[in-house]
């Protein structure tokens, strides 16, 4: 009875409703729920490590007829990644916004996507993700129309017209699932699905649904303006967790749904849409004029190199090679989250100390903002992917699947993404470091800024250098599905 | 495979489609979010098919319990599509 | 009457629906596009009730084609151009978005009965039937959606108050109509009781016969309509400070009912032995008022008056954080 | 934990926390970061120190630290990293000093003497990492912590400059990494052995070896200057003058030197590259860059331009050295690695004063500044000297072994001529400058005179540093037969790296 896999995500969601009933109280409860959340994750992510793959089977039924949570590596780190990610954005969200109403209506919601964002993370069953995808999707959009201003209003409501339809996809998708196998449990699907037309269109479908979500070239239209247009903290929780969450399902379903309907062909033509999708996003993102677009397109990019593992991990033999290939994929995913949060949020603090955030007018932000700039250059190293960051020993592994396979066209890609990013970085520090005549004390606002700084060193250090037990922690229980281990 | 099924099968993936291609066509908020629902009529005819399959004393009552979830999602987002788009025609706040 | 006689009145049935569909996607003027699609949410309704789904054709009719009517209409109200332009997209884009349209419908239609056809009708229609009788209640669909699945309908309250969280979070509340002539406010007065009424006997009914929560949330939802429509601005309902509690009452129930059963040998959600039924018409009944009050406030469109300072404990709330 | 585990992070660290620390200082804390500074360099010094007696005592001192399964951060003494680590240590500790003299009561010396530590201690990194993945990691973060020093000053000219050699590294970083990569994969964990580890492994296609050799010495020859990969070079003399020493003689520069030697010697192992058939091309490539690159210099007039050029030509002895088979050569090219930066840190200390003191930056404004400032322009003329390969400075020693090494080699026929060349062309644009510094009559003004203050030309923290570095060039040439001396070393490098 691993009843502790519910509270990652009942303690958000009670807290959201406190938040809304007291609001005055909504902060604290805010950070309050996001540390007890984190304790919760930790304790799963500890049991996960002790005894290998988790189930809990919801109202006790059997899970088919009943909903199971399940836990594995994957879903473990990822929830460990959002639980840091949330808590951090979270206090920087304390000092952020100054409307009163906007202040009011954002704990409750908040609370909601971190609670949607965990169950879509534990859920075992298609139909059940459907319907964490969608509270997902409409406290993303929600948060994001609180910019207020009439450029995110509008691209809030492409965000949720374009995430319905990926929702409906995806809901078709399940449709066939349970005409043709009878069940909407994940584990029960995987020892189900044969390869025959119903399973090929449902995994079409439904991947079709997702890669909208995750905003996979040239399916990425919506994401920069969402991204560059929603308050900070909204923001880092969209680039670093919500978009990575559609992924996450993606990998689910290629890796165990779906394990015995797959082609190499179809895995490498997602391969290849990575590839347009990191060397398109580079590209957008060294040509931004504001920082938060900036920021957004290289999420773009950066999503494209979690799609080039695909034909990789297809390709390889289970064993030590597809583990550590798979390894590298989450710690990408993973750096990446830290990073892109921590550049997000520290994008929030340029654009409320100066009051804009084009980057051509950034001069004398390093000796205005020292610790917000520093924030700038570390999750700048980790979108290369230079050492220390963990970046860095993700693509790594990735080269390396790639020479091991012989599938020589990712090396190249990887190469341009990162002299791309470094470009982009650069462009934005050389402005930062550029003169001006505003001049600062070491620390500028605490709650903002350490949290920033926090993330930004998990990414470029300590998964740099720390992050050599992840490999093991995922291979405790290696199949998603195959949850005895 | 009974005829009814083969007719209320094709016509839900009919509605999915006329929904998905007027998505498509349409830059007009409202019409999008007219066809989003149409699209979602079909994908839930589809699930309603299913449930009638086989011809049991009763229909398979799981389809149906998700279909019941799916029309107030579906009156959910479509509430907070049709806030956003007109706030946006009021002109946001800048 | 076996059903193979009922083909041609299926066909019949089936040509409707795609008809309906295609043309309130295809027309220019909104408001018969909105016209069409409430048609075709009543017409759905019947396929429903053909297909052997009242609890559906219940819920179709109140809530996909009564309340998103309802919205659609609202939102008509404050368009400016009713009517679309012509085609935003022509010549060969046109051809290549339909060329791509009817592969779809081929390769989803194939895939589906491909499904159909392969598996004879696997479910899980017999284990739930077998496990009806310990779930609390008589009627499959509220089992599934109650017990079996009911953390689905958890998450889901929480996607409802997700949105109206965001319609709040958006602006005000629209203005209200002018006051109803005496025909109209006649009717209003007539008919919001008996919704009302309806909706107490749906939620108690749906333990063991077609109803249940969202039928009857959508009834109680239908009279705060039917009230705005007559004139009253605040639709019926309480004030915000209640307003609030209200709207979160469904997913407390349900969470610290889920919550306090578990024990050692008892999982998140599972009721113990006996006590289904009640706990179950406890959670729904919670529900029932939280999915009447969203659904109320997503019609009114944004924030009632004096929302902002419902929430507030103190006099003095702290202004310390923002800039 | 032992101190032989311990010794090579410590090493590191010596000069990592005090950067880091310095980081977090006020502007105004001037004793406070000074004392820092040069806390973590004699630190470094007295930890080198240990670490030669240990090695010399055949003790092992390694570090390990797994990142990821097959992938470990190690950090290893050997004869050859031991070499360039004393190298970094000795001379960093010079140029703090002279880089505090420089700076005083300039801006933002928080920051510039922060990346300046953490220069070092990618520089010391690169010398003691124990395989090629440890040697990637810091070859990217040279890169990180120098590109804030070239661009320091913050004009557009430096932040273009800055911009240039960051394309330039970044570019070959990338490069590196793929050949590094698709090396480990196909070849296992690179380890350092002397020797190579290459030439014993069966079954590998030699074909994706010398792509991966190309890929290698491509990333490593953008740092190392190579012809055609030495566009950044000239551009990056913008930076401070104790930047530019620090570049030219034994961060970047040296750096992508010091690779081009792991890579040939330890990973390929010199034999195994021969039998590929790879040492002509990069025997060649080596030579045409001696020569271009003294060719160009000149044609400079901007003093610390010609010695840009003169450093692209100068460090390719060691990449010649590296080229030709045999342990005499071997001995050149790698006692030149230390040769080279004592006389070209000289020079650009020097090249510093002469800006800082009298605003002098162009060779045509050099006339008579040897009796203006003596002790300055001896330091210089020793390193020009041994620039040239006159006897007995550093220089010589270099040259000589270069040609005794081309004649067991039997390549005489080439590698003379080029040697002889290009020292005549390194005499073409030295000897002009060392005649006009010592006989022309002194202009009535200088450009930017400073007035004088004490006793010396210049404030000792400036004036010492090429003095030192001065004497320490003729002395390696003059004792160049003595124990520990940077030939004997070269000497015991070359033996191990053919006992194999």
């Amino acid at each position: 009875m691993n009843s502790l896999l519910i509270w990652p995500i009942a303690l958000p969601l009670l807290g959201s409703l406190g938040a809304l009933v007291w609001s005055s109280r909504a902060h604290l409860i805010g950070v309050g729920v996001g540390i007890l959340t984190l304790f919760a994750s930790s304790l799963v992510a500890l049991r996960f490590a002790e005894q290998g793959g988790l189930e809990h089977a919801l109202g006790g039924w059997e899970p088919g007829l009943g909903i199971a949570l399940r836990v594995d590596g994957l879903a473990a780190a990822l929830l460990m990644m959002s639980s840091l990610v949330a808590l951090a954005a979270a206090v920087y969200a304390t000092a952020y916004f100054s409307d009163p109403v906007k202040r009011a209506v954002f704990w409750p919601l908040w609370m909601l996507l971190v609670a949607a964002l965990h169950a879509l993370l534990l859920a075992g069953d298609v139909f059940n993700v459907y319907v964490t995808l969608e509270l997902l999707g409409l406290t993303a959009v929600a948060l994001a129309a609180l910019g207020g201003s009439r450029a995110s209003l509008r691209a809030a409501l492409r965000y949720l017209t374009v995430g319905l339809l990926g929702s409906m996809a995806f809901l078709a998708g399940v449709a066939l699932l349970y005409a043709a196998y009878g069940t909407l449990d994940m584990r029960g699907l995987a020892g189900l699905v044969r390869a025959e037309p119903a399973a090929w269109v449902a995994l079409t479908l439904m991947t079709a649904g997702l890669l909208v979500k995750a905003a996979l070239f040239p399916l990425h239209f919506w994401l920069p303006p969402t991204h560059a247009n929603a308050p900070a903290p909204v923001s880092a929780a969209l680039s670093a967790l919500v978009v990575k969450a559609a992924f996450y399902l993606v990998l689910r379903l290629w890796l165990d749904v779906f394990d015995g309907a797959l082609t190499q062909a179809a895995a490498s033509l997602l391969g290849l849409l990575g590839a347009a999708a990191v060397l398109w996003g580079s590209w957008r993102a060294l040509r931004a004029e504001r920082l938060k677009l900036l920021a957004a397109y290289s999420t773009v990019a950066q999503l494209g190199y979690l799609f080039l593992f695909l034909p990789l991990l297809l390709a390889l033999p289970p064993g030590p090679g597809r583990d550590a290939a798979l390894g590298g994929l989450v710690l990408f995913a993973l750096t990446h989250g830290f990073a892109k949060s921590a550049l997000f949020l520290a994008a929030g603090v340029i654009q409320q100390h100066a009051g804009h955030d084009r980057i051509a007018d950034l001069g004398g932000t390093a000796r205005a903002l020292p610790i917000t700039t520093f924030v700038l250059a570390l999750s700048g190293v980790a979108l290369i992917g230079l050492p220390p960051s963990g970046t860095f020993l993700a693509k790594w592994q990735l080269m390396s699947a790639a020479v091991t396979t012989g599938q020589w066209l990712w090396l190249p890609v990887v190469g341009l993404g990162s002299l791309l990013a470094g470009a982009y970085t650069f462009r934005v520090l050389g402005h930062a470091f550029g003169p001006s005549e505003r001049a600062g004390g070491v620390l500028v606002g605490g709650r903002q800024e350490i949290p920033a700084l926090l993330l930004a060193i998990v990414a470029t250090v300590v998964l740099g250098l720390g992050a050599n037990g992840l490999w093991g922690f995922l291979s405790t229980g290696v199949s998603v599905t195959g949850v005895s281990s | 495979m009974l005829p009814q099924e083969i007719i209320f099968g094709l016509t839900g993936v009919g509605l999915f489609v006329i929904g998905l291609r007027g998505v498509m066509l349409h830059v007009s908020a409202l019409a999008r979010i007219l066809a989003i629902n149409v699209c979602g009529a079909g994908v839930f005819l589809v699930f309603v098919t299913v449930a009638y399959r086989g011809l049991g004393e009763r229909p398979d009552p799981v389809p149906l319990a998700l279909v019941l979830t799916g029309i107030v999602v579906a009156v959910s987002a479509t509430a907070l599509a049709l806030a956003l788009a007109r706030r946006l025609q009021e002109g946001g706040d800048e | 009457m076996t059903d193979a006689h009922w083909i041609p009145l299926d066909m019949l049935l089936a040509a409707l629906l795609l008809g309906l569909g295609w043309a309130s996607v295809a027309t220019r003027d909104l408001k018969r596009g909105v016209a069409l699609f409430i048609a075709l949410g009543l017409l759905l309704a019947v396929t429903w009730a053909r297909l052997r789904a009242p609890d559906l054709a219940m819920a179709e009719a109140a809530i996909g084609a009564g309340i998103a009517g309802a919205l659609l209409l609202a939102a008509l109200r404050d368009e400016d151009r009713a009517v679309l332009p012509d085609a935003p997209i022509g010549g060969p884009r046109l051809w290549l978005l339909n060329l791509f349209c009817i592969g779809l419908a081929g390769a989803v239609g194939w895939g589906l009965l491909d499904a159909m056809a392969g598996s004879d009708g696997i479910r899980l229609a017999e284990v739930a039937g077998d496990h009806i009788p310990d779930s609390g209640v008589s009627n499959p669909v509220t089992a599934v959606l109650l017990n079996f699945r009911a953390y689905d309908t958890l998450l889901e309250l929480a996607v409802v108050l997700a949105a109206v969280l965001g319609v709040l979070s958006l602006g005000p509340a629209r203005p209200g109509f002018e006051r109803a002539g005496p025909v109209l406010g006649g009717l209003v007065r007539w008919l919001s009781p008996l919704l009302i009424v309806t909706a107490g006997y749906l939620l108690w009914v749906g333990a063991h016969a077609p109803g249940g929560a969202f039928q009857a949330g959508a009834m109680l939802a239908a009279a705060a309509v039917l009230l705005r429509l007559g004139g009253r601005a605040d639709a019926g309902l309480p004030a915000p400070g209640a307003l609030r509690w209200l709207l979160v009452a469904g997913i407390a129930v349900f969470l610290v009912v889920g919550l306090a059963v578990i024990a050692p040998d008892r999982a998140f959600l599972q009721y113990p032995q006996g006590w289904a039924g009640g706990l179950i018409l406890l959670i729904e009944a919670a529900a029932t008022l939280s999915i009447a009050v969203a659904l109320a406030l997503a019609y009114t469109g944004g924030r009632p008056p004096g929302w902002e300072t419902a929430g507030r404990l103190s006099a003095s709330p702290s202004r310390r954080e923002g800039q | 934990m032992s101190l032989s585990s311990l010794l090579p992070a410590l090493i590191l660290l010596s000069s990592l926390l005090p950067g880091l620390a310095i980081f977090l200082l006020r502007e105004e804390s001037h004793r406070l970061r000074t004392a820092l500074n040069l806390f973590g360099a004699v630190a470094k010094l007295l930890l080198v120190g240990l670490m030669i007696w240990g090695v010399f005592h055949e003790r092992v001192f390694e570090t390990r630290w797994t990142l990821a399964p097959g992938l470990d951060l190690v950090l290893h003494a050997d004869a050859l990293s031991v070499l360039f680590v004393s190298l970094s240590t000795v001379l960093w500790l010079v140029t703090t000093v002279y880089a505090i003299g420089y700076l005083e009561n300039t801006p933002h010396r928080s920051r510039f003497f922060g990346f300046f530590s953490l220069c070092v201690t990618a520089t010391v990194g690169l010398a003691l990492a124990g395989n090629l993945f440890t040697f990637v990691i810091f070859y990217e973060m040279l890169t990180l912590s120098t590109y804030p020093l070239v661009a320091h000053k913050g004009t557009p000219m430096a932040v273009r400059g800055a911009r240039i050699y960051l394309a330039y590294t970044l570019s070959g970083g990338v490069l590196l990494l793929i050949g590094a990569v698709w090396l480990r994969t196909i070849a296992g964990p690179l380890e350092f052995v002397e020797g190579g580890i290459l030439g014993g492994l069966e079954g590998i296609d030699p074909w994706a070896l010398r792509w991966i050799f190309l890929l290698l010495i491509v990333g490593l020859g953008v740092k190392a200057a190579l012809v055609p990969l030495h566009g950044w070079l000239p551009q990056a003399m913008v930076a401070p003058a104790p930047v530019s020493a620090l570049l030219h003689a034994v961060a970047v520069v040296k750096a992508g030197a010091f690779g081009i030697v792991r890579v040939v010697y330890d990973v390929y192992g010199v034999e195994f590259t021969a039998a590929l058939g790879l040492l002509p091309w990069l025997g060649a490539v080596a030579a045409v860059t001696i020569i271009y690159g003294s060719v160009k210099a000149l044609s400079q007039d901007h003093l610390k331009k010609r010695l840009a050029y003169s450093t692209v030509s100068q460090v390719s002895y060691i990449a010649l050295g590296t080229a030709i088979l045999g342990p005499l050569a071997t001995i050149g090219g790698v006692v030149h690695l230390v040769h080279q930066g004592v006389m070209k840190i000289t020079l650009f200390f020097a090249a510093g004063n002469y800006a800082e003191n009298l605003g002098v930056h162009r060779i045509s404004e050099m006339d008579g500044v040897g009796r203006r400032m003596p002790g300055t322009t001896l330091a210089f003329t020793v390193g020009a000297l041994g620039m040239i390969g006159v006897p007995p400075v550093a220089g010589f020693v270099s040259k000589w072994y270069l040609g005794l090494g081309a004649v067991e080699a039997g390549q005489a026929a080439w590698v003379v001529p080029v040697l002889v060349a290009s020292s005549l062309l390194n005499a073409a644009y030295f000897l002009p400058v060392l005649y006009r510094a010592w006989f022309r009559e002194p202009p009535a003004a200088w450009p930017a005179e400073k007035p004088p203050a004490g006793r010396w030309e210049m404030p000792g923290a400036l004036l010492w540093p090429p003095v030192v570095t001065a004497v320490l060039a003729l002395a390696a040439g003059l004792f160049a037969a003595a124990p520990y001396s940077p030939l004997e070393w070269a000497q015991l490098i070359a033996s191990r790296e053919y006992a194999s």
